[in-house]
């Protein structure tokens, strides 16, 4: 049962991988659809039943197949749905659907081939995605792991033929593989640790382990985990990727790159979270990397001029606060804050793709403006979706992020909640920079589309008078995910104000492997740990109520003073940017060109390696060294053999001289050995 | 010294004599004869090694038969000079190299030779201390014909095959 | 001490006379008529194995100086082998070369005889005899054809430097006279073997020059020097009569004199045949890759496997006498073969052995491409090939007796030696064929003589095992 | 069933194939199509054969280690028999190689024009060594079958390759003859210590796997057997004649050759140089390890600047079969396993991008990657299968690839950690050049007006590359079902090594000892 | 007179002969040369001989000296042949097989 929920969009790849191309584009578009609505209401079934067991207990188990063995090391292929992994099928299945949905607009002016080939990715991306999270151990969470990159490579390098396209893909790829590469050291120290692989076992066994204070084994396996989650999750150091992604369709964008698979890092850090409580220097680690991603990409996204670039910025930085919650151990947080980024980013995203759709492929915000009008339906969604994430009070993003912040202060990190509250005003601003651009003051259009981007291969040209709203699935999505974007924050309306935080309840059975038992003793880790074994709704409700409430004022000021920042610059007084960025001229070329880390990587790892690997490796140690040495032994035998042959000179004198020579060296020997 | 010593230096001399001339002739007719003198040289020293009859066959057939037959190849050719032909020349790995090389093994060769011997012990004693001479042709002959038997059948073949060996390669062919 | 019995002679005697039928043949041979003279001499070998087989494990002696033990009658057999593929190959060059039928014949015949000889004599002075009659047969066979200065050349050469090897030999043969009071190996070995010679000079000169007469022979470095030009200037029917017949007569007598009546002075020669052995294998090889003409290509072939045979003899031990007579088996076959091929190839104007006369050979004579590929891996020491076993018993020989080093020395050799014998595969079905002067259709009986030659390299690689078991019996009843 | 010898009937049939080739008269080609089908007929029924080998196989740990056994006497003055057997691990190879053989040779009836009689006999002849390796238990008898593999592929390549193709097969032959033939002394060796101990002659590997043999002389046997091995695998710095080897072979000499003959070296590791070394073998395994990682990375860093193609490739075996000998040296259950799957996913996934690589070439009669470009517009099908095998190369998990890969990995962490920090970054350069490669020749617009009316997978093509891609798949899914029936020899292996203690070596005495040795 | 002036005496006839075939450039002189040398060993058998008091080193001698003539022969007649093909007696003229 629990197998369908993945397979299903497996049988949906199989099917439009083989015939996809010779399919009507309805057919193709509607069965990819329809395994998705029905894996999200399998899903929600199996939740259901879930939700129906004692919240100790909830989880379902589903093994398939011995699928590893090797002496003493064996692993199942096997699955399991805990309350974790509930919100994201839910998330994946859900938003999935809707994504899909939406494609089947989006994409329909594709070839049938490239419409086919899109689905089948789309629900290979699915099936994979549902691995990861439905993986009872780490090898089979690696295989959606894996999986989704692999489908974003194929996505991200859809429009194979664009240059930009293929190297984005690639480059995905590879940071991921970089990622990957520290992952898999981790499953190796796990495997040697916990001598198992599956994530219950390692978290009892951990339980029964002390806290780590200085850098042991736990640290070192949750630390190289996490650098497998800055690949897969767009962070410091390996976040580079994300940006350069947008090459994909937007859909995928919006699915892979916003809703689900760059959360894959946060929720391994939530599927890992007893290890993470092992090791607080980790956590410290995770926390400061969170917060500087967030800062750097948001810092990023408020000068860049893409449409989708300023949405990719944002949603690393988003994922910086996701990871801020998970390095402050609250787990709960990073994955709500997960769960409604998920609504109103993928909304973000779609709105975006209906902006693009609308103007025929192009994506410079520079160029649009006016829109508003023209399509009010993408409007209005990305608008809510804009205010939700930017912490406006009652939307979604507010609950989720207001918690980040709110458990960030409480574990005595003020500097970190600083850099969350500055990005939390970035976020806001670069947010309403991004809608009015796009949407109010004048059309900019018009003629400058007429050159524009061409990504979609349409042949007509734009006119405003042509502009049109979202087809109808498209405009399905953006007002449910809309929707979603305000509502979704209500699962978890923290106890300050009057809610139960729901999620945080239904999730903390899953985070629970705490060795409550053993307090830890030492100095400021303490807090921590202590913090995290009081359940959680005796821990914040009534001490830090009145903390919380002061800090979500703070939030929600600062939500606001970004809106009004960004129409006070963007809308009012325009010519204030353009006088800042000449005025500050280097700082405003730095954010451009993203701080030059991709000139700074490609300059100090990329090249030297491709110039050593060529000329030093390849051309001078393999080719001159290696087989130098090896034909040198051919070409020393022939010369050898060259030289000798000179004294076979044909002199019968010559040869008698060597047999005369001979028999004197024998007898030689034989006398004065 | 007793004149068998006498005789012994004597024969010695002209074997050793001989036989340089031999290699320091440049004239192959003079060469072959100083070989003759020097078999004679040989002769005599079978003569003091009490064995008459082997003396006798040197001269006769070593000196008379095989050396004529050498002579009259010479005379046959008629080349009585060595020819420092343009291929001599041509070989500069070769010329000089072979002679001295050739001229100082010889050397080393005697002195290896010598020096083996003068560390054997038991060559002091006179050749003829120890055993009786045997130097009848009639127990010659009787040793020959049984104890060699074998070997001298095997000396037909040998003989046959040098002969017509010599036709062969010498014989003028019809074509 | 005369010995009533003749048995151990026979098989030489087949021989002789048939050698002496030839000429007679010849002789009353009208002009211009055709006699089956190698059908003859086919009929003296195959009596002569016949009677070998016969007197096996009779120990048969004669004259008190020749003896018919299992070692010499394996030999012999040999001997015939390499005799009956060399009347088979020549059947077609001796006409077309224009070669005179009878003596040629005759004197191989005779040469034969000195071969056999060589392996069953127990007389360092029936050696010599045999060694001389072996040695001026063959002289003759090198310049047969004399209108060709190459031919004669060679023949000159192999004399001189073969009369200048034989005085050594002589003089090796004079000291340990001088010091056994005998030339009988028996008499020779019990006196050695009564007392310590290891300390004696001259016993010592005289082995010494004892191994430089049969390393000349064997073409041993650096008395190997005549090989690469005689074997070039010879016709390559005789090339291959001597490489394989000459080798192997000589190492028959280089074993039994070595490893019997010298056996107790091992310690003393085992070093001098240990650096002669690597120097043969080192220098064959390796001097072979430079080479050009098939012909001198296997001449220095086979200078290094008279080191293979050496190696053997080196070891010193039971493995290893057996193994030099698999070799000699494996060898001669082998090498007959490839020479038999080259044979064919050529015309009578021009002998066609240059290396790029080959090129594209599989494309006008696929078979004799085929065949020589396979004589070739043997060569060089591929399974499944007699040379491969061949070579895995001598250093097997080598490793028991602990001379790893030699024996690695062997095997890399070998490893270079492959590169020249690929050189011609690589000429034969590689390369495109040049213009290149047609040879003579080849007639069946070559191909009978090659296909011969192939059916013993691969029963020898295959099934080697009668062969081994009949060699070990071989050794069995002597030393 | 068992009445058969199927082993042998598997050795053998290939063999007489050949023969029956021989005897059909193909002077001027006419009859090519008969040869082609009846090549192909005998090599299937030869994978048939091995695949009832499979299903006869019992692969439970009480089963006898050795199956279908067959012992004949051959040269029993030495105790040579012909004695072939197999455990799961040979089993698994003789099954790899009755796969790979129809496939290569399928990918011949285009790429082959010339004397396809003689190229069928060759590749027969060749399977038939093959399996003679991986199953034979005389130690001298696997010698005869390896030596005797070079024949044949040296003339595939010599014959059948391209322009440098003589210098490839001439460099090869050597180059891995040169390797062996200190092997060959060892042999000798072995046998003449079983000799010494028990008096008599034995090359039996079960009766040599007993011997207690002295620490010298295991240290220099085990070099000599290494160095053979390592050779073939190709192990740097030994490895140079493996890329002019591939890139001259024709297509389906570079299938096999990367498909199973390299897999030669690591059988050997596994068979013979560690059970029958222990010490030695624990000795050196550090230094066969650094030697392994080198290769990884080295492999995987010069693959990624390759020009051409088929070098890339070759390369990028030198980098995954070093994964193979870091699980070898582990010598653990996971590493061992993990490398012998990794020879059979190797062998599938490799031989695929070999065949992928030859239908290119055969098409353009290029291999220059910046000839290509653009070809997913052209050939989506070629694209996808090679998009799978590009997968299973890379190891992406649920591929074979990363079975192995990982299993090594988990093997050789167990033993030293620091090998796996740098062999685990031989996955990132795998993607690296891999996909660089996938970019550069299918992605991008078509650029070469050469490319654009390539025709798409035929039929032929379809048969071939669509099992690979499957198995690539299947592999990684069902990993178990490979790795089972190996369990059992590669558990007797690993307790037959780790029982003993590495090897205590004093070089300088070792080292004098093989000095005298040779100066004897 | 000892065996070993004998020997010695024999041993310096042999170095000649041997040095005979270097010095000259005569193909009939090497095979002088060549006969001194038999010469030499036939010394020292009939030397050796007459130590022992048998008559084997005499006969050694006789089946030498059959060999000496046997070779001479074939020898001359190969000298012949090889005049007719160069009208030279110079060894060096006889280099066409080298290498």
């Amino acid at each position: 049962m629990l197998a369908l929920i993945p397979l299903l969009p497996f049988a949906g790849f199989l099917v439009n991988a083989t015939m996809g191309r010779r399919l009507p584009k309805a057919v193709t578009g509607g069965l990819a659809s329809a395994v998705m609505v029905l894996s999200f209401l399998l899903a929600v079934m199996q939740v259901w039943s879930l939700a129906a067991m004692p919240p100790e207990s909830r989880q379902i188990n589903q093994t398939l197949f011995t699928w590893i063995t090797a002496g003493d090391f064996s692993l199942d292929l096997a699955l399991r749905l805990d309350a974790l992994s509930a919100v994201m099928i839910l998330v994946i299945t859900g938003i999935g659907s809707l994504i899909h949905i939406y494609s089947t607009a989006y994409m329909h002016e594709e070839t049938d081939e490239a419409f086919g080939r899109f689905f089948s990715y789309l629900n290979l991306f699915c099936f994979f995605m549902l691995m990861l999270v439905l993986g009872s151990n780490v090898l089979v969470m690696f295989v959606g792991w894996e999986g989704v990159g692999l489908c974003s490579y194929l996505l991200i390098g859809f429009y194979y033929e664009k240059k930009s396209a293929s190297d984005a893909a690639k480059k995905a790829f590879v940071v991921n593989r970089i990622g990957d590469f520290a992952f898999l050291l981790a499953t190796l120290l796990l495997v040697v640790t916990f001598n198992s692989l599956d994530f219950t076992t390692i978290a009892l066994a951990a339980k029964e382990m002390p806290v780590e204070v200085t850098f042991g084994t736990i640290s070192l396996i949750t630390l190289l985990m996490f650098i497998g989650a800055t690949g897969k999750s767009a962070q410091i150091p390996l976040y580079v990727w994300l940006p350069d992604a947008m090459e994909g369709p937007t859909p995928v964008s919006a699915l892979i790159h916003a809703a689900t698979m760059v959360t894959a890092g946060v929720y391994m850090i939530g599927r890992n979270a007893v290890l993470f409580e092992h090791a607080p220097i980790t956590l410290q680690i995770v926390a400061v990397v969170g917060a500087a991603t967030a800062l750097l990409a948001g810092t990023i996204g408020l000068v860049q001029n893409d449409i989708k670039r300023v949405l990719a910025y944002s949603t690393v930085s988003q994922l910086g606060y996701m990871f801020l919650a998970m390095g402050m151990g609250a787990f709960g947080a990073g994955i709500f804050h997960l769960m409604t980024h998920a609504f109103f980013k993928a909304c973000l995203f779609l709105g975006s793709g209906a902006v693009i759709h609308a103007l025929h492929g192009e994506q410079d915000i520079r160029k649009m403006g006016g829109l508003k009008k023209h399509i009010p339906i993408t409007y209005w969604t990305f608008v809510i979706a804009a205010v939700a994430i930017a912490g406006v009070p009652g939307l979604a993003g507010f609950f989720s992020k207001d918690e980040i912040l709110f458990e960030t202060f409480l574990h005595g990190h003020q500097i970190l909640w600083g850099v969350g509250v500055l990005t939390s005003l970035l976020t806001a601003t670069y947010m309403f920079r991004l809608v009015h651009l796009t949407f109010h003051g004048e059309e900019r259009f018009g003629a400058a589309a007429a050159h524009g981007h061409d990504a979609h291969g349409h042949a007509h040209q734009p006119h405003p008078s042509h502009l049109h709203d979202a087809p109808a699935p498209m405009a399905f999505a953006l007002i449910v995910l809309a929707i979603g974007s305000v509502l979704a924050g209500y699962v978890g309306v923290p106890h300050a104000l009057g809610g139960h935080n729901n999620l945080g309840a239904w999730l903390e059975p899953a985070f629970q492997a705490t060795n409550c038992g053993q307090p830890v003793t030492t100095g400021e880790l303490a807090g921590i740990a202590l913090e995290d074994c009081l359940p959680g709704e005796e821990a914040g409700a009534e001490d830090h109520a009145a903390l919380e409430l002061s800090l979500m004022a703070v939030s929600s000021l600062v939500a606001f003073a970004g809106i009004g920042l960004a129409t006070l610059l963007w809308l009012k007084r325009k010519d204030i940017p353009a006088q800042m960025a000449t005025q500050f001229s280097g700082v405003h070329q730095l954010l451009l060109n993203k701080y030059y880390v991709d000139e700074v990587y490609d300059a100090i790892i990329v090249q030297p390696i491709k110039v050593v690997s060529q000329e030093g490796l390849w051309r001078g140690f393999d080719v001159k060294i290696v087989d130098g040495a090896v034909n040198g032994a051919g070409y020393f035998v022939s010369g050898v053999s060259i030289i000798l042959r000179l004294l076979q000179n044909g002199s019968v004198k010559t040869y008698a001289a060597a047999i005369f020579a001979g028999a004197v060296t024998i007898l030689a020997y034989y006398f004065w050995r | 010294m007793g004149s068998d010593a006498l005789l012994f230096y004597i024969f010695a001399g002209a074997a050793v004599l001989g036989a340089l001339l031999v290699v320091t002739q440049k004239n192959p007719v003079y060469s072959v004869l100083a070989l003759i003198a020097s078999f004679f040289g040989l002769s005599g020293l079978y003569v003091l090694l009490e064995a008459p009859f082997v003396a006798v066959v040197q001269i006769i057939i070593y000196a008379g038969a095989i050396m004529v037959l050498f002579l009259f190849t010479v005379m046959l050719l008629n080349v009585p000079r060595e020819d420092a032909a343009e291929w001599d020349r041509a070989h500069p790995l070769y010329r000089p190299m072979a002679v001295r090389i050739g001229g100082a093994l010889a050397i080393l060769l005697a002195l290896e030779l010598g020096w083996a011997l003068s560390r054997t012990a038991g060559l002091g004693g006179g050749v003829a201390d120890e055993h009786p001479a045997v130097s009848s042709v009639a127990e010659l002959g009787r040793v020959l014909f049984t104890d060699y038997m074998f070997a001298f059948e095997v000396t037909s073949i040998l003989i046959i095959v040098a002969m017509v060996g010599a036709v062969v390669l010498a014989k003028k062919r019809e074509e | 001490m005369i010995s009533s019995s003749f048995d151990a002679i026979i098989p030489m005697l087949c021989v002789a006379l048939a050698g002496l039928v030839v000429l007679l043949a010849e002789a009353f041979r009208e002009r211009g008529e055709k006699m089956p003279i190698g059908g003859l001499a086919i009929i003296g070998l195959v009596g002569a194995g016949a009677a070998s087989i016969l007197l096996w494990n009779r120990n048969a002696t004669s004259f008190g100086v020749v003896t018919a033990d299992n070692f010499s009658l394996f030999v012999n057999l040999v001997l015939v082998a390499v005799g009956i593929l060399t009347v088979i190959f020549s059947s077609q060059t001796v006409d077309r070369d224009k070669i005179p039928a009878g003596e040629y014949y005759a004197i191989m015949l005779f040469a034969i005889v000195g071969m056999m000889l060589m392996g069953q004599a127990t007389d360092l002075l029936v050696i010599f005899l045999a060694l001389e009659t072996m040695s001026i047969a063959v002289y003759v066979l090198t310049g047969i054809r004399r209108e060709q200065q190459q031919s004669t050349e060679a023949a000159f050469k192999y004399f001189l430097l073969g009369a200048f090897a034989s005085a050594f030999f002589l003089y090796g043969v004079a000291f340990i006279y001088g010091v056994t009071g005998s030339t009988n190996l028996d008499r020779i070995g019990s006196v050695i073997a009564a007392q310590s010679m290891s300390g004696n000079p001259m016993i010592l000169l005289g082995v010494g020059l004892l191994i430089v007469g049969f390393a000349f022979k064997v073409a041993a470095v650096p008395f190997h020097m005549w090989s690469p030009d005689v074997y070039e200037g010879a016709p390559a029917v005789v090339t291959g009569f001597m490489s394989t017949g000459v080798k192997a007569a000589a190492v028959a007598a280089f074993v039994r004199v070595f490893l019997s009546s010298l056996e107790p002075m091992i310690a003393d020669w085992a070093p001098v045949l240990w650096a002669i052995a690597a120097a043969t294998m080192i220098l064959g090889t390796v001097v072979g890759v430079a080479q050009t003409s098939l012909k001198r290509m296997l001449a220095y072939s086979s200078i290094a496997h008279g080191g293979y045979l050496l190696a053997g003899l080196v070891a010193g031990n039971d493995v290893g006498k057996a193994a030099i007579l698999f070799y000699l088996a494996a060898y001669a076959l082998t090498n007959l073969g490839a020479f038999g091929v080259i044979a064919l190839l050529g015309t009578r104007e021009r002998a066609n052995d240059d290396l790029r006369d080959y090129a594209g050979l599989f494309k006008s004579h696929p078979a004799l491409a085929v065949l020589m590929t396979f004589f070739l891996l043997s060569l060089g020491g591929f399974p499944p090939t007699a040379g491969f076993i061949a070579k895995w018993y001598v250093f097997s020989a080598a490793i028991g007796s602990g001379y790893y080093g030699l024996a690695i020395i062997g095997v890399l050799s070998s490893v270079v030696s492959v590169f020249f014998y690929l050189r011609i595969v690589v000429m034969m079905f590689m390369t495109e064929r040049d213009a290149r002067p047609v040879p003579a259709p080849i007639t069946t009986m070559a191909y009978v003589g090659l296909a011969l030659s192939l059916v013993g390299v691969l029963y020898l690689g295959v099934l080697p095992s009668a062969v081994i078991d009949f060699a070990q019996a071989s050794i069995s009843t002597i030393f | 069933m068992n009445g058969l010898p199927l082993l042998s009937i598997a050795i053998l049939l290939p063999i007489i194939g050949s023969v029956l080739l021989l005897l059909v008269p193909n002077r001027d080609g006419s009859k090519d199509g008969l040869v082609r089908n009846l090549t192909l007929a005998i090599s299937l029924v030869t994978f048939g054969v091995t695949l009832m080998l499979w299903a006869g196989f019992d692969p439970s740990a009480g089963a006898p280690a050795f199956q279908f056994v067959e012992r004949h006497a051959w040269i029993p003055a030495f105790g040579i028999d012909y004695y072939v057997g197999i455990d799961g691990l040979s089993l698994m190879l003789l099954v790899l190689t009755g796969f790979l053989t129809p496939l290569a040779l399928l990918t011949s009836w285009e790429s082959v024009e010339k004397h396809v009689k003689e190229f069928s006999i060759f590749m027969l002849v060749l399977e038939a060594s093959m399996l003679g390796v991986f199953s034979a238990l005389d130690i001298f008898l696997f010698y005869i079958f390896w030596d005797f593999v070079l024949i044949p592929m040296y003339f595939l390549i010599g014959i059948w390759g391209y322009d440098q193709r003589i210098y490839a097969a001439v460099k090869f032959i050597l180059y891995t003859m040169a390797g062996s033939v200190l092997m060959l002394v060892a042999i000798i060796g072995l046998s003449w210590v079983h000799q010494s101990v028990t008096g008599e002659y034995s090359f039996d590997l079960l009766k040599l796997y007993e011997l207690q043999i002295p620490a010298g002389t295991q240290y220099w046997m085990f070099l000599a057997f290494t160095l053979a091995f390592i050779i073939k695998v190709p192990l740097f710095p030994f490895h140079t004649w493996l890329p002019d080897a591939h890139v001259q072979a024709p297509t389906p000499g570079s299938v096999i050759l990367a498909g199973v003959m390299l897999k030669m070296g690591g059988y050997g590791l596994i068979r013979f140089a560690f059970p029958l070394f222990p010490e030695a073998a624990l000795y050196f395994a550090p230094l066969l390890a650094t030697l392994s990682v080198i290769a990884i990375v080295y492999g995987a860093l010069v693959a990624m600047v390759q020009p051409d193609m088929k070098k890339l490739v070759a390369y990028s075996s030198v980098s995954h079969m070093g994964f193979v000998v870091l699980g070898i040296a582990a010598f653990n259950m996971q590493g061992l396993q993990g490398a012998s799957y990794q020879m059979l996913a190797h062998g599938v996934s490799t031989g695929g991008l070999f065949c992928i690589v030859g239908m290119l070439s055969d098409r353009r009669h290029t291999r220059q990657i910046s000839e290509f470009g653009g070809l997913k517009t052209v050939m989506p099908r070629l694209t996808a299968v090679m998009l799978i095998l590009t997968l299973s190369s890379i190891g992406l998990p649920g591929m074979n690839g990363f079975i192995g890969e990982f299993l090594i990995m988990l093997g050789a962490f167990k033993w030293d950690p620091r090998f796996v920090v740098v062999a685990a970054l031989g996955v990132i350069l795998s993607a690296v050049y891999m996909l660089w490669l996938f970019q550069r020749v299918f992605y991008g617009k078509i650029t070469n007006s050469h490319n654009a009316d390539l025709k798409d997978l035929s039929f032929r093509e379809w048969a071939i590359i669509g099992p690979l891609a499957a198995v690539s798949i299947g592999m990684g899914v069902v990993p178990n079902l490979f790795l089972k029936p190996m369990e059992p020899a590669i558990q007797r292996l690993v307790d037959r090594v780790q029982a003993h203690q590495p090897l205590v070596v004093e070089k300088p005495a070792a080292t004098s000892a093989i000095v005298a040795e040779v100066a004897r | 007179m000892s065996i070993g002036h004998y020997l010695v005496l024999s041993g310096v006839l042999f170095s000649i002969g041997a040095a005979g075939v270097f010095l000259r450039k005569n193909l009939i002189t090497l095979l002088l040369s060549v006969e001194i040398m038999l010469n030499a060993v036939n010394l020292a058998f009939v030397a050796f001989g007459r130590q022992f008091g048998t008559v084997d080193g005499q006969i050694i001698t006789f089946f030498v000296m059959t060999v000496a003539a046997a070779e001479a022969a074939v020898g001359l007649a190969l000298v012949i042949g090889l005049f007719r093909h160069r009208e030279s007696l110079n060894p060096e003229a006889f280099t066409s097989l080298k290498w």
